[in-house]
């Protein structure tokens, strides 16, 4: 009997995996629904329990009915976490890109171009006209961050924001063919 | 412990063996019987995140201040049987067997109610581990000597293997950076010779 | 030999030491420090960065002039000025990422009171208050607005585990002692108090090493 | 992410550091005094010595327009000596790091100006310790960096073979890496709150810095009930829980 939080467990496990991968794999459209559903039907037998009582609910005088609710109520709670973090490092790893400079195009053609689905869960659901792995409100995302960090990068447009960061090795390259134009000046030396 | 966390997320999935103090005619489901009354005394393994609120949530009852709603045993990963053997030979204990989030599942659970000799015994695992660790890390990572590792770079031999495959989550997080701290030493210096 | 020579031969004590090497030390450790510590620490008030800002500036048309010179000579100093500049955008780039890092991670937290706030400059501000507002967005749109309203909000610290994700301030640091000091440090078993000489490195809890530093007593290494 | 790097200084970046050391040089050619952003640089005049940060030194060296005068601690004698006091004298620690400047003799000549109060906080890699007047017998914090960039393209400037100071260097590594691996297992079995590393050098801490805060806080996390009932337990004197009445009378003692 699969209980609840078990569908937010699967986004999670899904979450972890994606942490490990160079690339985006593809949005669970279907299982985040469904998660998402979950919440909306505890809700609803949360006010069906609590109807009866009206405004006095008394959690010492109805104990099993206390447990329930609170039973309900972490649930929604978990599931809510579940999804926020599902979402949350998806959006990291969108950031990560925008910050190397890759566009929505490469990140769109990812799937098509990449080791295709890396597990069972993108069903039917997924298989829209376009095969990006992004959601579109993912998509959104992108765009929005995209135009954040020009922002600010805008604010330092000197020192080049989205540059190595890895410490400057020296001008040798630049030294070496000076040395060859520069070897005259040795009148002190 | 942090909400975003996806370790924590998932040592939070991890199962607690709870037992009801008090019948729920709704909770049936959480023992496979749906539809039925969830009756007091029924053991039934729970994900911590809904154990540890169950347990700690007091039922308000008038006859026992103190009465939860679920009363729990530490969880299967951290039986006696286990901590005693850690205790005899810390290395010789694959702890991701146990659970992949061995000691974030322990640190919750002491949380919950005091261990004072498990933290002890768990905290001299994890500095001897963490010493094997680092060993393991320094000949994968290519440490300083070339000599010693005999052949392969993959050198770790049998017994090392099967212990790195017995690291939990905080181990192997160690052992990462212990590898990288390494293997960025070594790059460092071949640079600097090319440059 | 001009004056200050002088008076620095025959003045030990004599030795202001000019504003650019001054800023150049202020940056370099404010860098390592906020590499270091677990949390965002506080945008230096003192203009050091829009000092340096302008100084780059000038830097970049100075030698956008000096291009043009073939003159082997001024060709040598363009390539030691240019080494500089490199290493001051590298200083200032990854500065300002490690904080913008540290904002992204807890933006909620950084955003939470006056206090924290002020940590932040007016473009991180404004950067993070956005991001934030586009996490929520993007949240809502995704999943979140179908929730029950009571569910919506990303700040609840009720029931079983705050969102509000905050730094851990109590992961270890290494410091160096800039002063002999008295040093306390909280520990599982025990609390230590030992005297550190200037130049010693210990590893503590940030959380017991901040207010050495904030008093210029440590630095984090 | 706008910053993909654990936190604390990497290697490549300790290095980079590490290079705005001052080292002193001796000038082959004349150079004018350059505007830099972190300040004019000397006039050089052969064969006046001037002191310059690694980075400019190494730009000078590879041009042919200076050579680089090695730090006396990184003679063969001093790392000997170094090495001898490391591995016998007191195997067990890093050997002392070189004295402050506010420790420094007075009378010295050479350290006398770093005395002046302006420069009194001063730390590396801004506080001299690899020019030509540097104490020998003593390693600075960025000693391995500073040490292998002067071999790596200044071996000529060396007192004698590169490979004779080299080799010495790989066994000073050797000897040292034992004590950062001895002191890490034995630093965490502690519950204590301070652990001192004096004497330890950038390149090994950020080399076992992901490690060593990774076990200290992983003992905290483990210890952290542990600890919380610790201190009730000190709080309260006793262990017991003490109510506000009773403290009063407690403290009528």
């Amino acid at each position: 009997m699969p209980m609840y939080g078990d569908l937010g467990n699967k986004l999670v496990q899904n979450a972890k995996r994606t942490q490990n991968l160079a690339h985006l794999p593809p949005y669970q459209t279907e299982l985040v629904r469904s998660v998402a559903r979950e919440v909306r039907d505890l809700d609803r037998d949360v006010a069906s329990l609590l109807e009866p009582f009206q405004e006095s609910f008394d959690p010492a005088a109805d104990q099993a009915t206390a447990c329930t609710l609170l039973v309900n109520h972490m649930s929604m709670r978990r599931n809510k976490r579940c999804l926020l973090a599902y979402h949350r490092t998806r959006t990291d790893k969108l950031e990560e890109l925008v910050w190397n400079g890759s566009d929505l195009l490469d990140l769109a053609g990812q799937q098509t171009g990449g080791a295709g689905p890396t597990n069972g869960m993108n069903g039917p659901t997924d298989s829209s006209s376009s095969s990006s792995s992004l959601s579109p409100q993912e998509e959104d995302y992108v765009r929005q961050y995209g135009d954040l960090l020009a922002a600010y990068k805008g604010h330092w447009t000197d020192i080049d924001l989205t540059g190595s960061l890895e410490p400057p090795r020296d001008l040798f390259i630049d030294v070496r063919v000076l040395k060859d134009a520069g070897e005259i000046q040795t009148e002190y030396g | 412990m942090s909400y975003y966390d996806i370790d924590s997320i998932l040592t939070d999935a991890e199962k607690i063996p709870c037992t009801f103090q008090l019948d729920v005619p709704e909770l049936g489901y959480l023992d496979n019987s749906p539809g039925q009354t969830l009756k007091a005394g029924a053991r039934v393994a729970l994900p911590l995140w809904l154990a540890e609120l169950l347990a700690i949530t007091s039922t308000g009852s008038s006859d026992d201040q103190n009465k939860s709603y679920v009363a729990f045993d530490l969880p299967h990963a951290l039986r006696n049987d286990v901590v005693q053997a850690l205790k005899a030979e810390p290395l010789a204990v694959p702890l991701r067997d146990q659970s992949a989030h061995f000691y974030s599942l322990a640190t919750h659970m002491m949380d919950l109610s005091e261990e004072p000799e498990l933290s002890a015994t768990l905290r001299k695992t994890f500095v001897r581990r963490a010493a094997e660790i680092a060993l393991h890390a320094r000949k994968l990572g290519g440490g300083t000597g070339k000599g010693d590792e005999g052949g392969s770079n993959l050198g770790v031999g049998g017994a090392g293997e099967e212990f790195l495959r017995g690291l939990d989550e905080w181990e192997r997080r160690l052992f990462r950076k212990a590898h990288d701290g390494t293997r960025a030493g070594k790059e460092w210096m071949e640079k600097i010779k090319k440059n | 030999m001009d004056i200050d020579d002088i008076l620095r031969e025959v003045d030990p004590t004599f030795h202001e030491v000019p504003q650019e090497k001054r800023d150049l030390q202020d940056l370099t450790r404010a860098w390592v420090a906020e590499r270091s510590a677990p949390e965002l620490l506080s945008w230096p008030s003192d203009g050091l960065f829009e000092r340096i800002s302008d100084s780059i500036r000038r830097q970049i048309e100075r030698i956008e002039e000096m291009t043009g010179d073939m003159d082997p000579k001024t060709n040598f100093a363009l390539i030691v000025i240019q080494t500089e500049l490199e290493r001051f955008k590298f200083l200032v780039r990854s500065y300002l990422r490690a904080r913008l890092s540290k904002i992204d991670r807890h933006a909620l937290h950084y955003l939470s009171t006056d206090e924290l706030r002020a940590r932040l400059s007016d473009t991180e501000m404004a950067y993070a208050s956005r991001h934030q507002a586009l996490l929520h967005n993007h949240y809502l749109s995704s999943f979140l607005s179908s929730f029950p309203p009571a569910l919506q909000n990303l700040n609840d610290t009720s029931g079983g585990i705050a969102m509000v994700d905050t730094p851990d301030l109590e992961s270890a640091v290494f410091i160096r002692l800039l002063n002999d000091s008295l040093v306390m440090g909280r520990g599982v078993d025990t609390d230590d108090t030992s005297e550190f000489q200037e130049g010693d490195i210990v590893i503590l809890r940030w959380s017991d090493a901040k207010s050495l530093v904030e008093s210029g007593r440590a630095e984090l290494v | 992410m706008a910053l993909p790097l654990p936190p604390g200084l990497t290697q490549p970046e300790v290095a980079f550091l590490a290079e705005m050391e001052l080292v002193t040089i001796v000038p082959r050619q004349r150079l004018e005094s350059i505007s830099l952003l972190g300040g004019q640089t000397p006039p050089l005049r052969p064969p006046h010595r001037a002191e310059l940060p690694l980075w400019l030194a190494l730009l000078l060296k590879k041009q042919r327009r200076a050579n680089i005068v090695p730090p006396p601690w990184l003679h063969p004698a001093s790392l000997s000596e170094i090495i001898t006091r490391e591995s016998k004298d007191n195997p067990d620690a890093f050997s002392s790091p070189p004295p402050p400047p506010s420790r420094a003799h007075p009378t010295e000549p050479g350290r006398a100006r770093r005395l002046a109060e302006s420069d009194a906080n001063l730390s590396p890699p801004f506080q001299p310790s690899c020019t030509a007047d540097a104490p020998a017998g003593y390693l600075p914090y960025h000693w391995l960096e500073v040490a292998e960039a002067l071999l790596a393209h200044a071996g000529d400037d060396m007192p004698v073979a590169a490979g004779e100071v080299r080799s010495l260097l790989r066994d000073l590594v050797e000897v040292r890496a034992a004590k950062m691996r001895s002191s890490t297992s034995t630093l965490e079995s502690f519950g204590g709150g301070l652990t001192s590393l004096r004497g330890v050098g950038a390149m090994e801490l950020a080399e076992s810095r992901g490690f060593v805060l990774g076990v200290v806080d992983g003992v905290r996390k483990l210890g952290a009930s542990a600890e919380a009932t610790r201190r009730e337990e000190e709080e309260f004197g006793g262990g017991r829980d003490v109510s506000d009445d009773e403290s009063d009378e407690d403290m009528g003692i």
